[in-house]
């Protein structure tokens, strides 16, 4: 009968920005109890973030990190995929996965890395690896669950009016299992982006802004080390809410008209 | 088009589900299949449409034996088999499409046959915008597009409530008296079956056996079936259903 | 005893500090010491600043940039003359500093002391630009293995990864700082506030490196017994000419090491010209953008004391 | 109809016990291609495993993490239940939460070790911080999400049957919310694990997992390294597949009949 | 049990669901409302439990106001109100469990009410282990078990197949003999309303209002109604289903 109250898109984006400004308050309070050198507060970051706007290096460090995220997140979205549907046929090879999965998923990311440059080199790979093997588990596994749940009375209907091998995978299965596929990209991306940043500030290599923010760090300029945090933090959720989601509203549109 | 199921066995790993079954259709007839749950009518239906094979024996559409699905033999099934990610009109609009027929005149043809169950301007609504009645509906526009000559359902009104159900009765009656098909219905709805069907196979538990064949005078019935009361007693008795409980 | 808490890394640059907890030595100067290990400068800056530390030994360029932000530090006293040596791979052809025109580095942590000099000082005096060289700011043991697993031509490495270093892989040593431009790269920081109220405590600190000096230059190899697990984890090292006692191997790392207790008037002189550097580099800004004074930040009372 | 092919439990452990085993086969074979000082074999690590589970110093570092795994991951639990349900009741709140988190969300853990240096000083304090935030997230939102799915006929049913307020809340939203806030509480747990590894690599105060695999790199002793990198993914596995599936089996046994 | 509205309206927001219902239901009477889909009959129920307030009007229970909720007038809904969570034994205790019983007394009772709706033996099993039509008795035993003196029953068994809620109305009809319940039995089954009531109320579309009363003149029917062929007639064509569609 009666529903939960919801929110007005206005309200809800009100409600969202005022959760972002209570982040900011805090940060603030932290600033106004520590010393300047030690936190800086708001406006002293956003003073410093408009210089760093207009200088070709952050645009360098972003295009770096930008990079090696497309080629990362691409090569685990596309290989989640692949095996995530290679499971749905072959359940053996299912249960595999995931048991390599498990003892996979827990070890962080950062402790890959000092690996990764042994075995694979200096350069952008062993970032770009550690990058993918982050985004691989959660899109490998949702693609996994996805196609587990494949209504069987939607493929005997579609098979009932007459359609190929090919049309069923791309009129049926494909569709069916968009919504987790697109549940598990942001969930990937979020692991990939937060590898990514640890990954370029292990390994002072290439420009990025994981290489930025470390080495804002180490020569003590805070107020550099917030606004990249800033950045790192505005452009994931950029990606998120604007990228992803329009991408999910596009792709996911039946469910929510 | 007449089907003929010759000597068919089915099994599910130890499990008999149909037992020795014989049967002719013949064409333009409508069948009412009525059984207990659990019996074996799907199956039936489903070894039928060519989506499972008879463990041993044959199924024969006009003398050939079913081998794979075919759009000549199209299943309506009881409940969501509407594809949720597509509107009303384009779900009507794929079974040509899946047939190698333009878009375009897909579109076409699923706009007069949504119009003719009573759906015209709802081409656009996706199905859980819409009734459970009115999905059904489109399922009906779905399946006759492709014109088969047989058509096979599923319990195709067995989730909807009691009133919603008696106008799809109408409906259904009115396209199969336009477009003549032949028609195998599952249902557990004595009425409707009664309502619907030129001939009545009444189950037994499983595996399925024809306890009893009813045969229908005439098809012009009025939903309140005063004259099949002797009818709905007997099969009500043969499913085992207390007819005068506490009288 | 008093309780002080003794920040140090895990590089033979702060060997004083070891020995001089392992050797006993605070015990012996009145102090009930606490070894607070940091995995780098600015860390034990934030614990020093913050008062869980109550002293360290660390580059001064970490002391020189958080002072310039308005952090109340101060030198007190020296510890190593900076010894990194540049080592190349013998198969690389790097025979000098200037033929490691695109040739891949392992160095370490960008702005980091090291990394400060390597740019400001090596590749200047060899007519290289940072941008000539593939950088890779990594840990030291990586730079190692890195050079042994062949990813890297050449790396740039502190005591006593540069020993081990010549000892596991076909290395050879083509440059080292503290030949040809000697500086104080590491030296004994505390705050301001520890150095007014508990002025004696750190004093004796002082006085317990010092002995421990004493001990790194004249007995190496008893030295090298107290330190050596801080090192080599395992009680022998699998080197290109077989096993090697880690005793051996600290024991060699010591002695290529420069300890000095006191800080030289061409030390104070060094360090005027990194901060020159890291203000050129833009790592150090003043507010005005005058020429940073490095003396502010230094208290040689100690060792004037001590007659040094 | 015909459901997917489903495996029994045997051959399940057995995929399983395979896909672990195929990671041990890779790195056995980059044990075989590069030398030893690099990658040791699997034999020369469980030796050293060995040596190790005999040293005392194992258990302080194990009783360390784990002890810091249990603050931070059971404040994270608490706060994510408690914060998800009251975002289930006032929807202004769960828009305000839900926007801090997108933000906050993409935040590497290991860029908010130096602030919480800063701000909390040193000690496990700020670790356990880290590993709170990185568990809090998921906690609560699924949690979020799972209150705003509590069916309402349910609750009238309750209510109808003369439920008071505690009854509902114990007989009614507590089951309903369980299996999201099981599943919650996994995916929480996987975060808080790594979470806690990377900052214990990071900060080197108190004994821990993490530091002693940091150490292991520092001084380049590849077997403890690999040692290391083995407990930390087994005993994950381990927490993960025993206790917390065993919990799910018991708190959810009706799903599973 | 009486129960009175007393000139009862209701909106949501703008919407108007029932608009100035007035109407008795005398103690130990079984009516049965029946209407179009979405009218408002729901709404009426849950404003007789005490789940939903009048807008305006009055719903008086033996005289006194319904502000609240009491086991004493228990709402039966139409699918889904088992806690998946309990057995069947422990849905049904629960009943029992939230009016203070011991947990070993209301166990003891589930036992005894779950066997007279034919489940004995079923204790221990969990609602999606059993077919639809023995939750539904499951659901009938955990709402007479707190002996209501009033029964809401909002389409008790519309999700079930025609067969199953034939065999549960019996069951529903032997309960009612015997415990004597006052019942207001919401269904789309007009069958169903005949079987069961002593009065049918016909409900116009949204806001309900009452087309039409039929007074019943005895219980003792059987399940084919040829006794109420005419009312089913009258019923139907009030709720506007063609009644000779093609006759
Ligand atoms: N809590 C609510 N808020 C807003 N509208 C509601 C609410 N509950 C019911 N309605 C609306 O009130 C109308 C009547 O609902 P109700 O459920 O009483 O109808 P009904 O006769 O029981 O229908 P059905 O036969 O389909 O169960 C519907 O249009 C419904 O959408
Ligand atoms: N793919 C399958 N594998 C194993 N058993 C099956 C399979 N499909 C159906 N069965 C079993 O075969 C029996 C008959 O199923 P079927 O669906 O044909 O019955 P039905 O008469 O259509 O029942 P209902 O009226 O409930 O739809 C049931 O016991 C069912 O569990
Ligand atoms: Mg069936
Ligand atoms: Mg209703």
């Amino acid at each position: 009968m009666s529903r939960p109250d919801r929110l007005s898109p206005t309200n809800k984006r009100l409600a969202a920005a005022l959760g972002v400004a209570l982040i900011l308050l805090l940060w603030q309070c932290a600033a106004w109890v520590l010393p300047a050198f030690l936190m800086p507060g708001i406006p002293a970051v956003l003073q410093r973030l408009s210089t760093e706007l207009g200088r070709p290096a952050f645009y360098q460090a972003l295009g770096g990190t930008l990079g090696r995220l497309a080629v990362g997140y691409g090569v685990a979205l596309a290989f989640g995929v692949a095996f995530g549907l290679l499971a749905a046929v072959q359940s053996f090879f299912r249960e595999v996965l995931r048991g390599a999965i498990v003892v996979l998923q827990s070890i962080p990311s950062i402790a890959w890395v000092p690996l990764f440059l042994i075995a694979l080199g200096f350069g952008s790979l062993p970032i770009i690896v550690v990058v993918a093997l982050a985004a691989f588990f959660p899109a490998a596994l949702s693609v996994m669950n996805a196609t587990e749940s494949v209504q069987r009375v939607h493929v005997s209907a579609a098979r009932v009016m007459g359609a190929s091998a090919g049309g069923l995978v791309r009129r049926v299965y494909l569709p069916a299992v968009m919504p987790s596929l697109i549940t598990g990209a942001q969930l990937a991306f979020g692991n990939a982006w937060r590898a990514l940043i640890s990954a370029e500030m292990l390994v002072g290599f290439g420009k990025g802004l994981g290489r930025t923010l470390q080495y804002s760090g180490e020569i003590a300029d805070m107020a550099g080390v917030m606004s990249n945090i800033l950045v790192i933090a505005l452009l994931a959720a950029l990606i998120d809410q604007l990228i992803l989601e329009a991408l999910k509203h596009r792709l996911l549109r039946y469910q929510y008209v | 088009m007449s089907l003929v199921f010759d000597n068919v066995d089915k099994h599910y790993g130890d499990l008999q589900v149909v037992d020795r079954f014989s049967a002719t259709f013949r064409t333009g007839e409508v069948v009412a299949l009525v059984g207990p749950s659990g019996c074996g009518k799907s199956t039936l239906l489903h070894m039928a449409a060519g989506l499972e094979r008879p463990s041993s024996g044959q199924v024969l559409c006009d003398g050939k034996p079913v081998a794979k699905p075919d759009p000549s033999r199209t299943l309506v099934f009881q409940e969501h088999a509407l594809f949720p990610w597509l509107t009303l009109g384009d779900n009507v609009a794929l079974a040509l499409e899946f047939q190698k027929q333009s878009k375009a005149a897909a579109r076409t043809q699923a706009t007069t046959w949504l119009s003719h169950v009573g759906l015209a301007g709802f081409e656009g609504y996706y199905p859980h915008q819409v009734s459970g009645g009115m999905r059904q509906r489109a399922a009906l526009a779905r399946a006759f597009i492709a014109r088969p000559a047989t058509l096979l359902l599923d319990e195709p009104f067995g989730a909807l409530d009691a009133l919603t159900r008696l106008s799809l009765q109408d409906v259904l009656r009115t396209l199969v008296a336009e477009a003549q098909p032949s028609v195998l219905l599952v249902t557990h709805d004595v009425d409707e079956a009664l309502f619907l069907a030129d001939r009545v196979l009444v189950f037994s538990a499983r595996p399925a056996r024809v306890l009893r064949e009813f045969t229908l005078p005439h098809r012009r019935k009025g939903h309140d079936l005063g004259d099949f009361a002797t009818e709905k007693r007997q099969i009500l008795a043969l499913l085992g259903v207390e007819v005068d409980a506490i009288a | 005893a008093d309780k002080l808490r003794v920040g140090y890394l895990r590089v033979m640059d702060d060997a004083q500090a070891m020995v001089a907890h392992e050797g006993k030595f605070y015990e012996k100067a009145g102090l009930d010491s606490e070894l607070i290990e940091f995995k780098s400068g600015p860390d034990m800056i934030k614990a020093i600043v913050g008062g869980q530390v109550d002293l360290g030994v660390l580059g001064f360029t970490n002391a020189a940039t958080w002072a310039s932000k308005g952090a109340d530090l101060k030198v007190v006293g020296g510890a190593q003359q900076g010894y990194h040596a540049l080592v190349a791979r013998e198969d690389s052809g790097i025979k000098k500093v200037a033929d490691l025109k695109g040739k891949t580095l392992a160095s370490q942590s960008e702005g980091s002391t090291a990394d400060v000099v390597l740019k400001g000082v090596v590749f200047k005096q060899a007519g290289l630009k940072p941008d000539d060289v593939n950088l890779l700011g990594v840990s030291p043991s990586v730079a190692v293995q890195s050079l042994v697993g062949k990813r890297a031509d050449a790396a740039f490495l502190f005591e006593p990864q540069a020993t081990i270093a010549k000892l596991v892989a076909p290395v050879r040593e083509i440059y080292e700082v503290g030949e040809k431009w000697p500086f104080p790269c590491m030296v004994v920081i505390t705050s301001g506030e520890t150095l007014k109220t508990r002025k004696g405590d750190v004093w004796k600190a002082l006085d317990a490196q010092r002995s421990a000096i004493t001990l790194l230059q004249q007995h190496p190899d008893q030295a090298a017994k107290l330190i050596a697990p801080y090192f080599v984890a395992e009680p022998t090292l699998q080197t290109l000419h077989g096993p090697v006692p880690r005793e051996t191997v600290v024991s060699s790392a010591i002695k290529t090491q420069t300890f000095n207790a006191a800080l030289t008037p061409q030390d104070l002189k060094r360090i005027q010209e990194v901060a020159d550097i890291l203000q050129s580099q833009g790592a150090l800004k003043t507010r005005d953008g005058s020429r940073y004074d490095t003396s502010a930040i230094v208290d040689l009372s100690w060792q004037k004391d001590r007659k040094l």
